[in-house]
């Protein structure tokens, strides 16, 4: 089931054009530019991942519906708990320098990536608490066994493509000069790379798997979205890797380009300082969340391609999100009277954030809906880097400040949402911004993190959800589709909402 | 002993040299010309617009309508609205007070600075001069807009770091320009003879000297106003201003601009005319006090 | 003449330490912590100090500024730190698309703009001189943004004549290679061709207006042999001037135009350090362009002195 | 050669277009200059002399116009021929050579080729053109005409390159010379030399000559007929010497009794002016043009404009009363009685050993050398010497305004005073001040005459408020200055009405010392008798001394009681007026005197000097004159300097010849030209050796 998929969807007024796919060719692709050195251990943005994923692979890779298809994995078990994961790893699969690829391997590269000094911090934000440096053994050179700190029920997704970092380089490989090479296993390999400019892949004729249809990938990169529009349009690249519905109103409409949407968990939380004045009475958080037209939100920001969102981060893109939980609609009046029953109607407050995405119209967007019941709202918009500070308590405005707007990327499972951003627990709960406190919630997580099979999921988040409605320390808005676009004769082409994309199927039609 | 040997005759205007014009005579001919005078008129709509823009303005510049996003112009809203609905139009004529407060400050403080500097350092010459200058020039060849960006990228877009980081590079090129006048202005005997008459340097500099070099100052100075709408515009839609929601033409059009291959235009095109409107005013008025300093 | 020259490069060369004084401390004051820029907000602040240990950027300021700037002497401008190669690589790529940029616009405008600068000034106060300093002022105010996007809409996607980007597929042969950076000179055209040709038409004016010119009509010399050997000579001194004042600007100072056409030159690349907080990077970048800008002037003084024999012969007199 | 005059300009009408009105500059001018003629047209400066140029050459500025009348050159009518045929006319009937040569040769090119260019036009190849320049160079005297070729004009001084531009007009062998005030602005000593090269010139070349200037000496040294020109309007024309001798129009009158010829003094004689000033351009002028200066104006000079009336022998006067003419009334009062008693022996100011040596991109320029100088109270001491020789140098040095080499002393009332007048106590300042050569320069523009002396009593005299407005208005008076325009700003008023401000800044403070440089050379004449006056009669009331420095000799002589005279920052000579003016003098100084041409006309035995002044960072060795001495002795000269010695009573010489062989060969005519150099002259030679 590798071509129809029902998570991602073909919109635009763009068609693919019928007619079978050409084999060979190059597929240019335009890639917003990575912000630091491609090193497996350093990236953290989608460019960079996008790099990561161009040569190498993940034991599975997690598709538009969030499943997970095998790659360097062939299977994986986990024991009764859910607190040992046992990994079947492909035989017979050499790196591009010639090299097999083992067990010994793949246990390396995570040994890196959770290496508590010098391991990556992106990595480590998905597995930290989860798995610990040394628990993995290659009993085998097929086999790889995870000893989890806690039972996980989510974690072959953890070390799946979501975790874009994890991508399988050679045990005796440097992380720091994977730059140099691209050393990976995948369907291409790289011809030449240049800092700020781009990179070409061809074709790697070893590939274990169905062998790639495009002779080479061209990726430019590009600093700002416009300019990758306009080389859609003006007929430079085929395919661009990621655009937004506000900058890329012009393909949106544009029957010449064929939009590839994917459902994903990327959101906003607006949070509100629980701690502070004058957020400390649920009822007035409430109140704010109340005053919002999500609707109107999902259809003026993103043109629809966005799912509503319900004050928690069970987005519905996850199977375990209880989707009967009743949406919050916004309720003027029951807005103001919540304010007048918490006595706080007409206070003013300042919000934090940054000049990204759409962030800023967002801003304003909160800042006149909170005028409709009385609240003034003054906007301080800084830069990313002024914003997110030092990234810990004190030292920065995204967990300092008494309102705030923060961007979260899409995760395969909602499980670094639901502890670091809300547990009440400083060790778990390390991007609480909110400064969210609730016993119940935090024995909740614990209980939907070891929960091994959907249905048990659902039961726990659905309480989850309601208490979070309730306690409103956040404001979950929306969360919006992926989007990317491609020429309407290229096929194929798979992107993903963490920045990898797979053009190993595509080619063009005639 | 009394006799008057020059008659008591009418004060001769342009007698000796047709070409001495004076002052009233200057600024006569200055009003007059048509540059001038269209330059006025295109200024003077803006500043008019910064001061009352509130109050002629048909809609809240700051008021949202996500679901009227990017309608074209039409009666409602003459310049069409922008990405969150708010009207163009309204934007347009308010967003002129933001650009017209932080420009002339930032020109006025780099005039100041600059002029005090060119006086200084062309009056007493010397190892002061050689260093500032160098300085002076080391500074000049890095880009404006890097100079900007920079530190604004290290204090924050505040109003306050705009006006400052374009008042001093200002200052320099202003500094230069005031040096060389009064490097020939230094040389003329009234300043010998206020040295006979044991003036103190401040004076000679500042009430002597400096009169003399005001022109090529008020041409610095309203030349510069035009690059720092320029500058501050770019920078704006560099992605630096402060609030959003406050107009502001180089933001709004940085927040459009990328909507004009979709064939939105008016969000970015009423913007971009108001700068070049605003600009080529403020130009054609600079050209015109240089040509009248000219004569 | 060799000493004026030796004067100028003595001024030059201490005007270059200057500017990389300016440029080492005056970069220090990007706020954040290296470390932390490089780990992103959530990393560990023990990653952080580390990393900063490694980096060096623990120690004070001045031995940074000593090793940086005996590094430079050595040719070593030291690495950079989000993308961990020499920085002379990057600024490489970034300085050639530069150049190649500003050579290509340079070559359209300054023609132009002399032509244009020159028949307004013989046509002085008519028609035809309003027009082109008219003209060319309203267009050289006009935002880059605003001048960029309107070309890229006509050429690029309308009338779809020309590429929309800066940047010609690798390989692609010289030609090619123009006809991506057209419209991206063009914009640049637009901009400069206002200022150098009323430089050159005061210039023009002022020699059609001295009294050698006088002497040559008067000599009964043909329009024609009076333009060329007397006027124009002297007249385009100061544009020569104001041509090399512009190079720091085409050369560092683009970063509008190369975002919009995504060319990756100097100015994209220097932003992109600044807001990356990647020092060595930032701090070579900007000494390059400074430097660039300075060996332009020493050149335009250069040639100035060549074409003015007053100031060749001072020195030997 | 045919009959046709060279030039015939009739009833030549032109006006410039100014804020849209026609101002008529030229009024009905007919001049005809015939073939081989100098014709000299002299005039107050705004007077119409270069328009009338101009639009010989067919170039009006852009907004000037010909509106009627005709010009005829060599039989051709100008004013109707077509552009090619202006270029031809250029190129080979009408030449021009104007002020200020520095300006006119295109400073990027070298000089052979710009004379070369003329050549070509007439069709000669390049080399051929070239070997013509090198010719007309050494034609025009130039020294090594052959490396002449390859300077550039800056490398030139100013004679050389006023002999370029010569040697340009005359390169397309014209008809007609036009020379617009080609001396102006050289020294009396260059001038000389340039006007007598134009003189040569022309014999060999047989050109008409329009000879235009403002000096009315150089005119009629160089001119066979004169036309004198007032506002456009040629108010009198004849012979050279018929004009000069018996003028027969109030204006030409007024012109020549304002020149302090030689021998008037200003203790005895009063320079008479002609008051009022030149109309404004383009002035409803109904009658008489000159009626409203005119000493003799009657009702109908205001309403008639008078005929050229014939006077016979080509002499012809626009004036109602010509036959009246030379007596118009004088203007001034007599001669003011002294105040206080002038010159008392002692030194009021002392120079001791003055030195100043300027360093400039490496070489050292010595622009003073060890002068001694005294000046005492109430006397007038006159300071002369060829441009660059240090005049100004040591005005500054007095002033404190430039501090000299260490070891120089100078000295007010016998103390010492400090090198720069920062350090110089209050009434030191006050005593010393200075009147500048330039009104314009020196009157800060900005501000208004009440302010610029206003300013100088209060921080000289420290006078505030009423009191320093009631000695504002007195100075005013006494310099003559009309007090309703106080308020006025520089700009508004004339040069000499500038002058009388800068005069009156001096005076604010009492000086007791006022140096004045060149304080009128940027005047008119008539304009300048009254400045002159002006600082006469200051003198005599309040018995002020005064450093005057001038280049003039005439004004010199007119008003000083002692002269000095300076060669490259040396002094060669100095003595009581009349002393150095006449033998036995230095022959620096005679070289001087006989450069300067003479209202009378009367040819002087001349003494040319050779060669250019020296360069002042390299100057010769022994008597830096012995270069150019044109009584040079031998060997002696250029080994050692002659000492500054006493040869009569407080007066002194610097030169190896002995007084009394100076005041003989002095007395006799001067050596032939070629031999002034360096031909030994033997019974000198055994002078010297016997003393
Ligand atoms: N282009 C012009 N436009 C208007 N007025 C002019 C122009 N050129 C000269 N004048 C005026 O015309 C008058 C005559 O000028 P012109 O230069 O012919 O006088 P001149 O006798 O040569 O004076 P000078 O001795 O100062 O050279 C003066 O009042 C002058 O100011
Ligand atoms: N500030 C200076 N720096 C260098 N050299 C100077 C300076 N001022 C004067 N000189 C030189 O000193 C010499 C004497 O100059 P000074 O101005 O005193 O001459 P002057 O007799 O007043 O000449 P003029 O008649 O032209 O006014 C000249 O050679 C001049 O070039
Ligand atoms: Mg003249
Ligand atoms: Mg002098």
């Amino acid at each position: 089931g590798d071509d129809d998929d029902d998570g991602a969807s073909q919109t635009g007024g763009g068609e693919t054009t019928a007619g079978a796919v050409q084999p060979g060719g190059t597929v240019r692709v335009a890639l917003i530019q990575p912000t630091t050195e491609p090193n497996p251990l350093l990236v953290q943005d989608e460019g960079g991942a996008g790099m990561l994923g161009a040569t190498g692979e993940y034991l599975s890779f997690s598709d538009e519906n969030l499943e997970l298809q095998p790659r360097l994995a062939e299977s994986w078990e986990p024991n009764d708990d859910g607190s040992v994961w046992t990994f079947k790893i492909r035989s017979g699969v050499t790196f591009h320098n010639g090299a097999p690829m083992t067990s010994e391997d793949v246990v390396a590269t995570f040994e890196k990536l959770i290496n508590p000094d010098g391991g990556s911090a992106n990595a480590q934000s998905a597995l930290g608490g989860v798995l610990s440096a040394g628990n993995m053994e290659a009993p085998d050179e097929t086999t790889v066994v995870f000893n989890l700190d806690a039972p996980n029920g989510n974690f072959p997704t953890l070390v799946s493509s979501a975790n874009y970092n994890a991508i399988i380089i050679p045990a005796d490989l440097d992380p720091a000069d994977w730059g140099q090479t691209f050393e990976g296993t995948g369907p291409f390999k790289l011809q030449s790379f240049t800092p700020q400019q781009g990179a070409t892949f061809v074709r790697n004729d070893a590939y274990w798997g169905d062998k790639a249809n495009p002779d080479t990938v061209d990726v430019k990169f590009y600093a700002e979205e416009a300019p990758m529009i306009v080389a859609l349009q003006g007929d430079e690249v085929d395919f661009v890797e990621h655009f937004s519905v506000a900058g890329g109103k012009a393909l949106l409409d544009n029957p010449d380009v064929q939009v590839i949407a994917i459902q994903t968990a990327t959101h906003r939380q607006l949070h509100m300082r629980t701690d502070k004045e004058p957020f400390t009475d649920a009822r007035v958080r409430q109140a704010i969340a109340l005053a919002i037209d999500r609707n109107a939100l999902v259809d003026g920001l993103w043109e629809g391609l966005a799912d509503i969102g319900n004050d928690s981060p069970f987005a519905p893109v996850y199977p375990s999100t209880d989707t009967s939980v009743p949406q919050r609609e916004q309720d003027i009046e029951q807005a103001k009277q919540l304010l007048a029953d918490a006595g706080a109607e007409g206070f003013t407050v300042q919000l934090d954030t940054w000049d990204g995405f759409e962030i800023p119209d967002l801003a304003q967007l909160v800042k006149s809906a909170a005028a409709e019941i009385g609240v003034t709202i003054n906007l301080n918009i800084t830069d990313a880097g002024t914003y997110y500070g030092d990234g810990v308590y004190g030292k920065s405005p995204w967990l300092d400040s008494v309102m705030g707007i923060t961007d979260y990327g899409h995760r395969p499972v909602p499980n670094v949402y639901l502890t670091a951003a809300l547990a009440g627990d400083p060790k778990l709960g390390v991007w609480n911004s909110a400064h969210f406190k609730n016993d119940d919630y935090d024995e909740l997580v614990r209980q939907y993190v070891a929960a091994l099979d959907v249905e048990t999921q659902k039961g726990v988040a659905k309480q989850i959800q309601e208490l979070l409605l309730e306690e409103t320390p956040i404001i979950f808005p929306y969360f919006y589709n992926f989007l990317s676009a491609a020429k309407p004769n290229l096929q194929g082409a798979v992107s993903a909402a963490t920045g990898q994309f797979d053009l190993s199927k595509a080619g063009f039609t005639a | 002993m009394t006799t008057i040997e020059d008659p008591a005759a009418p004060i001769q205007i342009p007698v000796r040299d047709e070409a001495t014009i004076a002052r009233g005579e200057r600024l006569r001919l200055l009003v007059r010309s048509p540059g001038f005078i269209l330059g006025a008129i295109l200024v003077g709509f803006w500043v008019v617009c910064a001061l009352f823009g509130a109050m002629i303005a048909p809609q809240d510049p700051q008021a949202d309508d996500i679901l009227n996003k990017l309608v074209a112009p039409s009666g409602d809203h003459l310049f069409g609205t922008d990405r969150l609905g708010r009207d163009v139009f309204s934007r347009v004529l308010v967003g002129a007070r933001e650009i017209l407060i932080t420009a002339p400050l930032a020109t006025l403080l780099g005039t100041v600075i600059g002029t005090a500097i060119g006086l200084v350092t062309g009056y007493y010459r010397g190892l002061v001069d050689d260093i500032t200058m160098r300085i002076v020039d080391a500074m000049l060849a890095v880009p404006v807009i890097i100079i900007a960006f920079l530190a604004i990228v290290a204090r924050g877009a505040s109003r306050l770091t705009i006006i400052l980081v374009i008042g001093f590079v200002f200052s320099m090129i202003i500094a230069k320009t005031v040096r060389a006048a009064v490097l020939s202005e230094r040389e003329l005997d009234y300043v010998q003879a206020a040295r006979l008459r044991n003036e103190r340097s401040p004076y000679i500099m500042f009430a002597e000297i400096l009169p003399n070099v005001m022109g090529p100052v008020v041409v610095e100075f309203t030349v510069r106003l035009g690059y720092a709408i320029f500058t501050i515009a770019t920078l704006a839609f560099l992605g630096f201003g402060a609030d959003p929601s406050i107009p502001d033409w180089g933001r709004d059009i940085e927040q459009h601009y990328a909507f004009i291959n979709g064939g939105i235009w008016w969000a970015v095109l009423f913007p971009s005319l108001a700068i070049a409107t605003l600009i080529v005013g403020i130009n054609l008025i600079a050209d015109a006090i240089a040509q009248t300093f000219e004569r | 003449m060799g000493r004026f020259l030796l004067k100028r490069l003595g001024l030059a060369a201490i005007t270059l330490f200057l500017l990389s004084v300016i440029v080492f401390f005056g970069t220090q004051v990007l706020p954040g912590n290296v470390g932390r820029r490089i780990l992103g907000p959530f990393a560990d602040q023990a990653a952080v100090d580390n990393l900063n240990e490694r980096l060096g950027t623990d120690r004070g300021l001045l031995t940074q500024y000593w090793d940086w700037l005996t590094g430079l002497f050595t040719g070593d401008f030291g690495t950079s730190l989000a993308q961990n190669v020499p920085v002379t690589e990057l600024i490489g790529n970034a300085l050639v698309n530069s150049l190649k940029l500003a050579a290509f616009a340079f070559v359209l405008v300054v023609p132009l703009a002399i032509v244009g600068g020159v028949v307004a000034a013989l046509k002085r106060d008519r028609l035809t001189d309003r027009v082109i300093t008219i003209g060319g002022l309203s267009l050289s105010v006009v935002p880059e943004f605003v001048s960029g996007i309107i070309l890229i809409l006509v050429f690029g996607l309308w009338l779809d004549v020309l590429p929309v980007s800066a940047r010609a597929p690798t390989g692609a042969s010289i030609l090619t290679q123009l006809e991506y950076l057209l419209l991206p000179a063009l914009t640049l055209v637009i901009l400069l061709f206002g200022y150098i040709a009323r430089i050159t038409r005061a210039g023009t004016i002022e020699s059609l207006d001295a009294d050698y010119t006088r002497t040559a009509v008067l000599k009964g010399l043909p329009r024609r042999t009076v333009l060329k050997r007397h006027v124009l000579r002297n007249s385009l001194l100061p544009t020569i001037a104001v041509v090399a004042t512009q190079t720091g600007y085409l050369i560092g100072g683009l970063v509008v135009v190369e975002t919009l056409f995504n060319y990756p030159g100097m100015g994209r690349l220097i932003v992109t350090a600044a807001t990356q907080k990647d020092m060595p990077l930032l701090e070579a970048a900007v000494l390059v362009v400074g430097t660039i800008f300075l060996i332009a002037m020493l050149f335009a003084d250069l040639l100035y002195s060549l074409l003015n024999p007053r100031i060749r012969y001072s020195g030997a007199e | 050669m045919s009959a046709e005059p060279a030039i015939q300009m009739e009833d030549l009408e032109v006006v410039y277009r100014v804020r849209g009105v026609d101002r008529p500059v030229l009024r009905g001018l007919s001049i005809t200059i015939a073939k081989g003629e100098s014709y000299g047209l002299v005039g107050e400066s705004g007077c119409g002399k270069t328009t009338a140029a101009f639009t010989i050459m067919r170039y009006l500025p852009r907004n000037g116009r010909v509106v009627s009348g005709s010009i005829r050159a060599d039989g051709a009518d100008l004013l109707t021929m077509s552009e090619a045929e202006v270029r031809r006319l250029r190129a080979s009937t009408i030449s021009m050579v104007y002020q200020n040569p520095g300006a006119a040769l295109n400073p990027a090119i070298r000089v052979g080729d710009q004379i070369a260019e003329v050549f070509r036009l007439r069709g000669h190849d390049r080399s051929e053109s070239l070997d013509r320049a090198q010719e007309m160079l050494r034609k025009v005297q130039i020294s090594d005409p052959a490396g002449g070729m390859r300077r550039y004009p800056h490398q030139l001084s100013g004679g050389g390159q006023q002999r370029v531009v010569i040697a340009m007009a005359l390169a397309s062998d014209p008809t007609l010379l036009i020379l617009d005030e080609p001396t102006t602005g050289l020294d009396a000593t260059v001038e000389s030399e340039v006007l007598d090269l134009v003189a040569a010139l022309r014999e060999e070349f047989g050109t008409s000559v329009l000879f235009i200037s403002h000096n009315l000496a150089v005119i009629r040294k160089m001119c066979e007929r004169v036309g004198v020109l007032y506002a456009g309007r040629l108010v009198e024309e004849g012979e050279a010497e018929t004009v000069f001798t018996e003028p027969r129009h109030p204006y030409t009158v007024g012109l020549l009794r304002c020149i302090p010829r030689g021998g008037l003094r200003k203790d005895r004689d009063r320079l008479d002016t002609i008051p009022g000033y030149l109309p404004q351009l383009g002035a409803d002028l109904p009658g008489c043009v000159f009626a409203d200066r005119c000493g003799l104006v009657q009702e109908i000079c205001r309403t008639d404009e008078p005929p050229l009336h014939p006077l016979g022998n080509g002499h012809s006067s626009r004036c109602h009363f010509h036959d009246k003419a030379a007596e118009v009334p004088y203007t001034a009062s007599s001669i003011p009685e002294p105040g206080t008693a002038p010159a008392n022996g002692d030194g009021l100011v002392r120079l001791e050993h003055a030195s100043k040596t300027f360093s400039h991109e490496g070489s050292t320029v010595r622009a003073l050398v060890d002068v001694d100088l005294s000046i005492a109270a109430g006397e007038t001491l006159g300071l002369v010497g060829e441009s660059g020789c240090g005049k100004t140098t040591l005005a500054r040095v007095l002033l404190g305004l430039t501090a000299p080499d260490d070891g120089s002393t100078v000295e007010l009332d016998g103390r010492r005073l400090a090198a720069r007048v920062v350090k110089r106590d209050r009434e030191q300042v006050r005593a010393l001040q200075t009147v500048f050569q330039n009104p314009d320069s020196a009157l800060n523009r900005r501000f208004s005459v009440r302010r610029i002396i206003g300013r100088a009593l209060e921080k000289l005299v420290g006078l505030h408020g009423k009191r320093r407005e009631e000695r504002l208005k007195e100075i005013a008076s006494s310099v003559r200055f009309d007090e309703r325009l106080l308020s006025a700003r520089p700009v508004q008023l004339s040069g000499g009405l500038k002058q009388r401000v800068a005069i009156g800044r001096a005076f604010a403070g009492e000086p007791r010392v006022v140096v004045c440089d060149e304080p009128t050379s940027a005047l008119d004449v008539s304009v300048q008798a009254a400045i002159l006056n002006l600082l006469a009669d200051l003198q005599a009331k309040e018995g002020v001394t005064y450093l005057f420095i001038s280049h003039d000799l005439g004004v010199v002589r007119y008003l000083a009681d002692r002269i000095a005279v300076l060669y490259l920052g040396r002094l060669m000579e100095v003595g009581p007026a009349e002393a150095v003016f006449n033998p036995p003098h230095h022959p620096y100084t005679e070289a001087l005197l006989s450069a300067v041409p003479t209202l009378e006309g009367e040819e002087r035995p001349r003494i040319r000097l050779q060669g250019e002044i020296p360069s002042a960072a390299d100057p010769p060795s022994g008597c830096v004159f012995h270069t150019r001495c044109p009584r040079y002795l031998g060997a002696i000269c250029e080994e050692q300097e002659p000492p500054l010695a006493e040869v009569e009573r407080g007066h002194y010489i610097r030169c190896h010849i002995p007084v009394d062989e100076l005041r003989r060969i002095q007395a006799e005519p001067p050596p032939p030209r070629t031999s002034a150099r360096r031909v030994e002259d033997d019974e000198l030679t055994h002078g010297l050796t016997g003393s």
